[in-house]
């Protein structure tokens, strides 16, 4: 059967036969830049079409048709339509500021791409602190944020700015709780330790009610980290007309646009990873049989599989709730995630030293 | 107790959200209720009613006849000065001269579709088209004439 | 109230004030300076109580302007109109926003449609007219706009 | 002759942050909502003073859609200026034109035949239920859910079938005019608006599914734009803006015209005083529509349609006000006849003009997205607060 990382390392030995290590670790990387390039573009493409097309069966719509079958090129021809598109910078904004926001936002997006294991044994860069490299990383992305809206010289985007600040900064510590709390039933902070723990069981089962309450902090808290729809306040179209972006035209937005949805793949990665056992199979305690069945299917397929279901329950969340009012959105963080988190943890880690969990 | 009412307070929260997520659910798993109109591929079937007001005609029959008495009722009704009727005289057979229109003009781009010019009209010379698709690329397309050229006025319309 | 007992007690109230005939509700003549007071006791008078003003407009009549009321009692339904006559080359007249707070609104309206100086009101600016409005007040009889309005 | 509007500066004159956030600090902060902005439905322009987020003063700015229709009228005959209203409360054009007609009639001391007062009141109720229906999805959409505006449009688009085959037109009918309707309904109409009783009843639930019940909608509407009985009177408000703080001023109810007194149906009063009760107003009277339809649908009395008017109608010299209840609140015209056969003077009492007044009073110490969710459930029509 053929996975991933037979051609990763079939590419890896012809590197290092062929050139010295040095040079053979420079084309490892540029081969690894690329690939997360494209990516990065493919799932572009991609989720934008998923989201349209969500919103619309939910919205008793059709969708995006016409471009090809199905209105499968659509977010490609809009894609198109952005790069041509005139990029103004406003007259007084800062304009250094300005033009680098996006550029921040997108790289911030591309580090979290690292640690992440997309199927059995491809993994960018398997450090032994993943999960803490995840959180401190993704909480970069709020400053690409500030200097949008700072830099764009508008009220309505700073605004927006200052709400996005205030937000995930909050957001971040129930992220990070959750995200613990598998942690501490793993015993390792490295991506690969967590997934290999959940050989004989995803830890959502494993972790009894905690562990799913652990869960649902975590997607609550990573959708307001991505200002998506119910927390979407940095973009508020109805109060703020786009918040922190009101400013941003062509291909300056697309790359907000473009961050805002890999991030979304991101966090879910990440969610799949630490409570649905990333790449690892559906496997059930003993049952030898039932496990090898469930290794039959690809480890790419049962990851990507995953993470496109997180993803639609983000955006079904997006296409059902109304928006939180600033106030509302930090007491439910204050009043209601963090405490419940905290509890939570501690719940965990008594399961974890008595060894409560399967 | 104060952990109970606040247990319960997240458990209904949580409910009403779970209500709607089901809401919307039900509508992205059933395809059939979509209402979307695919308008200009379904022009074939596109029924309009019959009273839907479009934009003022003037019916001609076969003859190129026409029931128009140039009375000018229509263009006394219509609130915006959308019909202009332009009138002659010609000189009937037995060498009387008879009133009759030359020139209606109509300015489509003036007209709110307010019906007021057909109820004024005596003799059901105009009426109500159930075209809608106006849009041209001169505006002064939209003016129109609506009696056809050379058309007269039909026998026993006075 | 009927209307035969607001008569009295109008009249009552200012003895001045003129009855016109004809209309759907009581109509009241008054002259434009004793109009305060009497918005006053209309509004607080016990038996009175016109706490909601529903129409307040001004009219054109060419050799002058007439300031229309139209108040009706929440509590009691009754209604009353009252009438005010105004200079037509220096129209004032007291302002009843602090009274009834929808004036406040439609007031402003008046002011820049018909030019009717409302004394006293808190923040007499221009509402829908664009800003930096020169010329006549578009609701009078006499306006004329060359560019805007078209003749039939 | 005038004071000038202080002039707002751009953001480009500001710079960002300029002024001082905190409390006691020197320069407010200004923001421009609107001419063009997705939660004023039109061009409304509210110059908001912030103080932080918290809203210290909200100033309308209005007129970039007046068209001065009151002008306008004074041009027109009384067949022709019925038509315009239309143009103003375009959400409620029939209940706008109906009251118009009735001015005219008032005047004229025609008597409409039975027939006519049933179709207008059905064909009000209709329109009220439109109205509501788009102003449930828009206020849904300020809210930032967008799925409920979809969703009011299906039903609101059969309503807008069938009055397109009566009526022909879908918004700006023009179906009133002085003694009945313009023509008689449709053969279909009653069959078409009892499938549509069918589908709105099993529809409407699905509303308070998605919506009502929601806890994140509840608590943005909760306690917001506060506006008490006392002040809601003062301020002229009418409709559901009022009702929703219990104060009675259904025109329906209390100066009945056409029909109403003989139908069944209640005065919606909340207590809440607050954008949850005028919401739960509106939701509350979509069920009582239908219920008056229900009523009536089976019961169009038989004959004309219209009573017979002369050619040129003239109004003998006095003055003549109608109100009706639209789906906004009290709208009233107000005609001054010299005899002719236009009107001297028209007013037109529109009901957002008086509510949108009350804008300022009940959002102050709001947050921005209060001001949204108040504005929501003001349910502003521009066109009908500029005329």
């Amino acid at each position: 059967m053929w996975s991933l990382s037979k051609i990763t390392d079939t590419i890896q030995n012809w590197l290092n036969q062929t050139f010295n290590p040095t040079w053979a670790l420079i084309f490892e990387m540029l081969i690894v830049g690329v690939c997360v390039i494209s990516l990065f573009a493919i799932l572009g493409l991609i989720l934008v079409l998923m989201e349209r097309k969500v919103s619309a069966w939910m919205q008793i719509r059709l969708g995006p048709n016409r471009v090809g079958p199905k209105g499968m090129f659509q977010s490609l021809a809009d894609t198109v339509k952005l790069l041509v598109k005139e990029g103004l910078t406003p007259g007084g904004a800062d304009k250094l500021l300005f033009n680098l926001a996006p550029f921040v936002a997108m790289i911030v997006a591309m580090l979290l791409m690292a640690p992440i294991a997309f199927a059995k044994d491809f993994q960018m860069w398997d450090l032994n602190i993943g999960v803490l490299y995840v959180s401190a990383i993704s909480s970069v992305s709020v400053i690409g944020i500030l200097m949008a809206g700072w830099a764009s010289n508008n009220k309505y985007s700073l605004l927006g700015a200052m709400r996005s600040g205030a937000q995930i900064v909050s957001y971040e510590l129930s992220a990070g709780l959750s995200a613990l709390a598998i942690v501490v039933l793993t015993g390792s902070l490295s991506v690969s330790d967590i997934i290999y723990s959940q050989a004989d069981g995803w830890w959502i089962f494993k972790g009894h009610i905690p562990a799913i309450i652990a869960f649902v902090t975590f997607i609550i808290a990573v959708t307001a980290e991505t200002n998506r729809a119910p927390f979407d306040l940095a973009e508020a179209e109805s109060e703020l007309t786009a918040g922190f972006h009101t400013e941003y035209s062509g291909m300056k937005f697309a790359l907000f646009f473009l961050a805002e949805y890999v991030n979304v793949f991101i966090v879910c990665a990440i969610g799949a990873t630490l409570f649905l056992g990333g790449w690892m199979p559906f496997h059930i305690g003993n049952w030898q049989g039932f496990n090898h069945v469930m290794d039959f299917i690809p480890s790419s397929i049962w990851f990507f599989g995953k993470t496109f279901f997180l993803i639609f329950v983000i955006m079904w969340f997006r296409w059902t709730f109304p928006r939180l009012r600033i106030d509302q959105l930090l007491n439910l963080e204050w009043k209601y995630l963090l405490p419940i988190s905290m509890i939570n943890l501690l719940l965990i880690t008594a399961m974890a030293i008595l060894k409560w969990h399967f | 107790m104060f952990i109970v009412k606040y247990i319960k307070e997240v458990w209904g929260a949580v409910r009403s959200l779970l209500k709607g997520m089901r809401m919307t659910g039900y509508y992205f798993t059933h395809h059939k209720e979509i209402i979307t109109q695919q308008y200009p591929d379904n022009k074939a079937i596109l029924n309009l009613p019959e009273r839907f007001k479009g934009e003022v005609v003037m019916p001609h029959n076969e003859n190129n006849e026409h029931a128009c008495t140039g009375c000018t009722a229509c263009e006394l009704a219509c609130p915006n000065g959308t019909i202009k009727v332009i009138t002659k005289f010609e000189i009937m057979p037995d060498g009387k001269k008879k009133k009759a229109i030359d020139k209606l003009v109509y300015h489509l781009e003036l007209c709110t579709m307010c019906n007021l010019c057909i109820i004024a009209c005596p003799t059901d010379a105009i009426k109500m088209a159930q075209t809608f698709e106006h849009s041209v690329f001169d505006r002064n397309q939209l003016t129109k004439i609506l009696n056809n050229p050379g058309s007269k006025i039909r026998e026993g319309v006075e | 109230m009927t209307t035969e007992e607001l008569k009295i007690k109008i009249t009552e109230l200012l003895p001045s004030a003129a009855f016109e005939e004809g209309g759907e509700w009581l109509t009241v003549n008054i002259g434009s300076a004793d109009w305060l007071s009497f918005a006053k006791q209309l509004r607080n008078e016990g038996s009175l109580f016109f706490d909601y003003l529903f129409c307040l407009t001004c009219i054109d009549w060419k050799t002058h302007l007439t300031m229309v009321y139209h108040l009706t009692s929440t509590l009691y339904r009754h209604n009353i109109v009252i009438k005010a006559k105004l200079n037509r080359d220096k129209p004032e007249i007291e302002t009843v926003s602090n009274i009834w707070k929808t004036a406040e609104f439609h007031e402003r309206e008046s002011y820049e449609m018909f030019g009717v100086n409302f004394l006293n009101h808190p923040d007499l600016r221009l509402l829908i007219l664009p800003d930096g409005w020169e010329g006549k007040n578009p609701m009078r009889k006499d306006f004329e706009d060359p560019v805007n309005m078209i003749k039939l | 002759m005038y004071r000038q509007t202080e002039i707002i500066k751009d953001s480009s004159e500001v710079s960002p942050g300029g002024g001082d956030l905190e409390e006691g600090g020197g320069a407010e902060f200004v923001i421009n909502v609107g001419p063009q902005h997705p939660a004023t439905h039109g061009v409304l322009h509210l110059v908001i003073t912030l103080n932080g987020e918290t809203i210290k003063k909200v100033e309308p700015h209005l007129g970039f859609i007046h068209r001065s229709i009151e002008k306008m009228c004074e041009s027109l005959t009384y067949r022709q200026f019925i038509y315009v209203t239309s143009r103003m409360d375009y959400l409620s054009s029939h209940i706008n034109n109906h009251g118009c007609a009735l001015c005219v009639e008032k005047g004229l001391q025609v008597e409409i035949p039975p027939r006519a007062q049933v179709i207008r009141v059905i064909m009000d109720e209709l329109t009220r239920i439109a109205s509501h229906e788009l102003w449930w999805g828009a206020m849904a959409m300020d809210l930032g859910a967008f799925t409920p505006f979809f969703h009011a449009f299906r039903e609101r688009e059969t309503i807008n079938d069938i009055m397109e085959e009566t009526c022909g037109a879908r918004l700006t009918m023009n179906y009133m005019v002085p003694g009945g309707v313009m023509a008689d309904i449709h053969p279909n109409f009653q069959k078409r608006v009892k499938d549509f009783i069918i589908l709105f009843k099993s529809k409407v639930d699905e509303y308070d599914e998605l919506v009502t019940g929601n806890v994140i909608f509840r608590n943005r509407m909760k306690g917001v734009g506060f506006l008490s009985k006392e002040d809601a009177i003062s301020y002229g408000c009418t409709g559901p803006t009022a009702r929703g703080s219990t104060a009675s001023c259904d025109i329906r109810k209390l100066y009945p015209y056409e029909v109403y007194d003989k139908v069944e149906f209640e005065e919606i009063l909340e207590t809440g005083c607050d954008s949850f009760a005028r919401y739960m107003v509106r939701i509350r009277e979509l069920r009582q529509s239908i219920k008056i339809i229900e009523q009536l649908i089976d019961n169009i009395p038989e004959g004309d349609f219209q009573a017979k008017t002369k050619a040129v109608l003239k109004l003998p010299k006095g003055e003549f006000y109608s109100r009706v209840e639209t789906a906004r609140g009290e709208f009233g015209v107000y005609i001054v006849s010299e005899g002719g056969a236009t009107p001297y003077r028209i007013r037109f009492r529109s009901p957002g003009f008086s509510n949108l007044s009350a804008l300022d009073h009940m959002i102050r110490g709001g947050k921005i997205g209060d001001l949204i969710a108040a504005m929501g459930t003001l349910d502003l029509v521009i066109p009908d607060i500029d005329r």
